[in-house]
């Protein structure tokens, strides 16, 4: 069982020093207040250096996938770049387009960016080291994730281009799209965790977690929910809209989607928020499917008095932003009509399925008390129905695959010769 | 304890549900109109939250050798989501005829619909 | 200052936000102007489920509000209304005020005289209500300290509200979605 | 209440300025040479054709019907499954319902052709 340790006492100390400054006592309201007021700045400090390392990351990442070397002028390993670009967004000139409706233009570029960061507030790097968590922790994130669709419809429509509108029409109709998978892949996992608490969620997959009680000590939820697990990294990614799901902004198609009017720091910030989003999903796949901040095995979780939570969260975010990377490195970008068949066809069905089997294992593992606690056998019990499930699915979409009539593009039946050679011609 | 009192509460909702009877009356466009809807609807939401907090029994019980105060019932959280649920069909199902409208007449402007006067 | 002072400047500033975001709606000149306009207002009335202690429908109604419904209303205005149209001035207005007003007046007055048997307050438990130690341990968000674990709270109350007392209800909410949703297709498409 | 929804207030006013804080430092940085070329809508150099108004097609209001009325099943679905340790077999056939019904109407839609992209 976890401890009181080190930084969770320290949080008292930091208390009762604040306290002592201010001269009141240690449960005032002030004293509240500027625990807040420092553990808002400490994250979103955080963020920020994550963020702007994250660009670093990413260009430096997709270079060495290119076979190329990324930014290397500015500073050793170009360390410095996300400040120069920092600083070349700050000073560019800001173009306002005269058609534009100001007030939802700008309010737009503004209104993006603060989602983005609040789902930061739930995200726990250890015990006690969470900003607020809040009863219905995951049910937040998702849903202030969600409210991000509203600033991209106001930078589409008040931008009065045909191109930004278009944008701004396909960014939420996929982004509604693939939440319903998103949220539906979850539910097997909450089911198991009996929790939406993002401390809860983590601790359910350590040992002597909420997971304890119905006998999955210490497995991370990956390993009994790994169809939900793909669902889930797959909708996010295109929840974030990054390649291959990146068809709103698809700069060669239609310029660069809802954000084609914004110049300057105001285009800076869409990309910002993008960067934040990456992160947070990232910190939240880790959460949900990766225990957290627990650590792989147990005596990694502490040095002395040291929780190591916070290195194993980061460690895990970073490797998930990679993975996120990775996607956009070797992925062709999907076709608009594979796209959202993709969501509404394969992931909500598919979903539907995990949360009926995650179901009716949970109900049989429960119930019979010579079950509980071997989790060994209940995980070959998921395993096993993982596998049934996916063999199941792939079968299912070839089956359909081949029994459906794909509508043939007008090339492909001229070459085929089915055209009257006319209608060739034109 | 709640320190605010109830008919602050219950003001914000006659505010809003005002404001939403005067949406559905004044607006000619259609979707200007369930907005209006919507208001009311919600206003009716804040309301039953805002009596079930302050007028649902409460209970003192020990937990973990601390005494609580707990709400008896979550009945207002109940009604309000099963009235979020039907506000959504309702929206769907309306918006959904706008569109039908729109697309036989080309006009959402409800004083211009009047296919059904003699 | 004192924490009811800043739970009633919380208060005000919620209720300033959702009755602003209502009075935009009808003010708007445009018709997606007035839709943001009730997203902000809703935003509003979330907040002050927050002060009313009910966290989850809060977080529903940042959801479903403004996730999904302001969705479906902002494609709508994209899909029937010149994206840029203005919408023309109220032209009843003076009869709309003459109905709203006494009825904005007879609620007012309700608000303030009615008694609402308000029981919050009341430490004993209330004749006929009790309550068992299981529920108390699910209504609590009581940590304790050692373990550093959560008890999930008021949303597991609701999960069993919802498929015990209010299972009739539960289950009609699945066929009502499931005709608006056959409905609603039959309809928009041609 | 041990939600810590004030840190959540502050938190969104703090995220607020953020933005706001970096457009007031570039409108103090940045050159301001507006002209009445480069404020023209952006159009790949070409000048703008017609109406910015597009007719979308009924497709987009279809996916975003079927998103909102799955958006209402997880709002009964989180609740179910976090308390489903508590509740036993008659939850899951309650929930399974509760799904059919739903996946029914999913399929509907599937037939109607409403989940294609035309």
């Amino acid at each position: 069982m976890i401890a009181m340790h080190f930084l969770q006492a320290s949080v008292g100390w930091i208390r009762g020093l604040i306290a002592g400054q201010l001269g009141l006592a240690a449960d005032a309201l002030w004293v509240d207040l500027a625990i807040w007021l420092i553990s808002a700045l400490v994250i979103l400090g955080v963020v920020q250096v994550g963020m702007l390392y994250a660009t670093w990351l990413e260009r430096k990442f997709l270079g060495r996938i290119q076979d190329r070397l990324g930014p290397n002028r500015v500073g050793i390993f170009g360390l410095l770049q996300p400040f120069a670009d920092m600083v070349k967004m700050l000073t560019k000139e800001d173009i306002t387009p005269a058609q534009a409706h100001r007030g939802v233009f700008n309010l737009g570029a503004i209104l993006v960016v603060p989602p983005a960061i609040v789902v930061f507030a739930v995200v726990p790097v250890g015990i006690g080291l969470i900003a607020t968590d809040l009863s219905v922790g995951f049910l937040f994130f998702i849903s202030v994730a969600s409210t991000a669709i509203i600033p991209i419809f106001m930078a589409g429509w008040g931008s009065r281009n045909k191109f930004a509108i278009i944008g701004a029409m396909r960014a939420v109709a996929q982004i509604v799209s693939y939440e319903i998978p998103q949220v539906l892949s979850v539910v097997g996992v909450l089911l198991l965790a009996g929790t939406l608490s993002t401390q809860g969620l983590t601790l359910a997959q350590g040992n002597g977690g909420a997971g304890d009680a119905i006998g999955y000590p210490g497995l991370w939820f990956v390993l009994i929910q790994p169809i939900a697990f793909v669902i889930f990294l797959l909708a996010t990614t295109a929840e974030i809209e990054r390649t291959p799901f990146d068809i709103p902004e698809a700069e060669s198609e239609i310029i660069a989607g809802y954000h084609t009017e914004y110049s300057g720091l105001k285009f800076g910030l869409f990309q910002l928020s993008q960067y934040f989003m990456t992160i947070a999903s990232a910190a939240m796949a880790s959460i949900l499917f990766f225990g957290g901040w627990l650590a792989p095995l147990p005596f990694l979780q502490r040095i002395g008095p040291l929780d190591l939570g916070w290195f194993w969260m980061g460690a895990k975010t970073i490797f998930f932003v990679l993975v996120f990377m990775w996607f956009r490195g070797t992925w062709p970008r999907l076709r608009s009509d594979q796209l959202m068949g993709f969501a509404w066809k394969v992931l909500v069905p598919l979903s539907l399925a995990n949360l009926l089997m995650t179901g009716l294992i949970g109900y049989v593992t429960q119930s019979s008390t010579n079950l509980s606690g071997q989790p060994l056998l209940i995980l070959l019990f998921f395993a096993v129905a993982n596998a049934l499930l996916l063999m199941a699915t792939l079968w299912l979409i070839g089956w359909w695959r081949k029994n459906s009539e794909r509508p043939r593009i007008r090339f492909e039946q001229a070459a085929a010769g089915e055209l009257p050679p006319a209608e060739v011609a034109a | 304890m709640p320190a605010i009192p109830v008919w602050w509460y219950l003001m914000v909702a006659t505010g809003l549900f005002s404001i939403g009877l005067y949406a559905t009356l004044t607006r000619r466009n259609a979707v200007n109109v369930l907005m209006g809807v919507e208001l009311m609807l919600n206003a009716v939401n804040l309301n039953a939250v805002a009596l079930w907090r302050y007028a649902s029994p409460t209970v003192s019980a020990t937990v973990d050798g601390q005494s609580v105060q707990l709400l008896s019932t979550l009945d207002g959280q109940v009604f309000a989501i099963f009235v979020i649920a039907l506000a959504a069909a309702e929206a769907a199902v309306g918006l959904a005829l706008i569109i039908a409208v729109y697309r036989s007449r080309r006009t959402v402007e409800l004083e211009q619909l009047d296919m059904l006067q003699g | 200052m004192s924490p009811l002072l800043l739970q009633q400047i919380a208060f005000m500033v919620l209720a300033a936000i959702s009755l602003s975001g209502a009075w935009g709606v009808i003010r708007a000149h445009s018709v997606f102007v007035s839709a943001l306009w009730l997203i902000l207002s809703f935003v509003g009335v979330a907040g002050l489920y927050v002060m009313l202690e009910a966290g989850f429908l809060a977080v529903i109604q940042v959801l479903v509000y403004v996730g999904a419904i302001s969705v479906l209303i902002l494609f709508a205005i994209m899909l029937t209304e010149d994206v840029m149209g203005q919408a023309e001035p109220a032209s009843q207005w003076p009869l709309a005020v003459l109905i709203v007003l006494p009825f904005f007046g007879m609620l007012a007055k309700a608000a303030f005289t009615a008694d609402w048997q308000l029981s919050a307050g009341s430490v004993a438990p209330p004749e006929g209500a009790s309550i068992s130690a299981e529920t108390a341990k699910l209504v609590t968000t009581a940590i304790p300290a050692e373990q550093g674990f959560r008890l999930p709270g008021q949303v597991v109350m609701l999960g069993r509200s919802l498929m015990t007392e209010h299972l009739l209800a539960f289950e009609v909410v699945a066929v009502v979605l499931l005709v608006a949703l056959v409905g609603a297709i039959v309809i928009a498409r041609d | 209440m041990s939600d810590n929804w004030g840190f959540i207030a502050l938190f969104s006013l703090i995220a607020l300025t953020v933005p706001i804080i970096g457009l007031l430092a570039a409108w103090l940085l940045r050159p301001h040479r507006p002209g009445p070329i480069k404020q023209t809508t952006y159009e790949c150099g070409l000048e703008t054709v017609g109406d910015t108004w597009l007719q979308f097609k009924v497709q987009y209001y279809l996916y975003a019907l079927i998103f909102v009325l799955f958006d209402v099943e997880t709002v009964f679905l989180y609740p179910w499954a976090v308390a489903y340790n508590k509740l036993g077999i008659l939850a899951l056939v309650e929930m399974f319902i509760f799904l059919a019904i739903l996946a029914v109407g999913l399929a509907y839609a599937w037939r109607k052709g409403a989940l294609e992209w035309v």
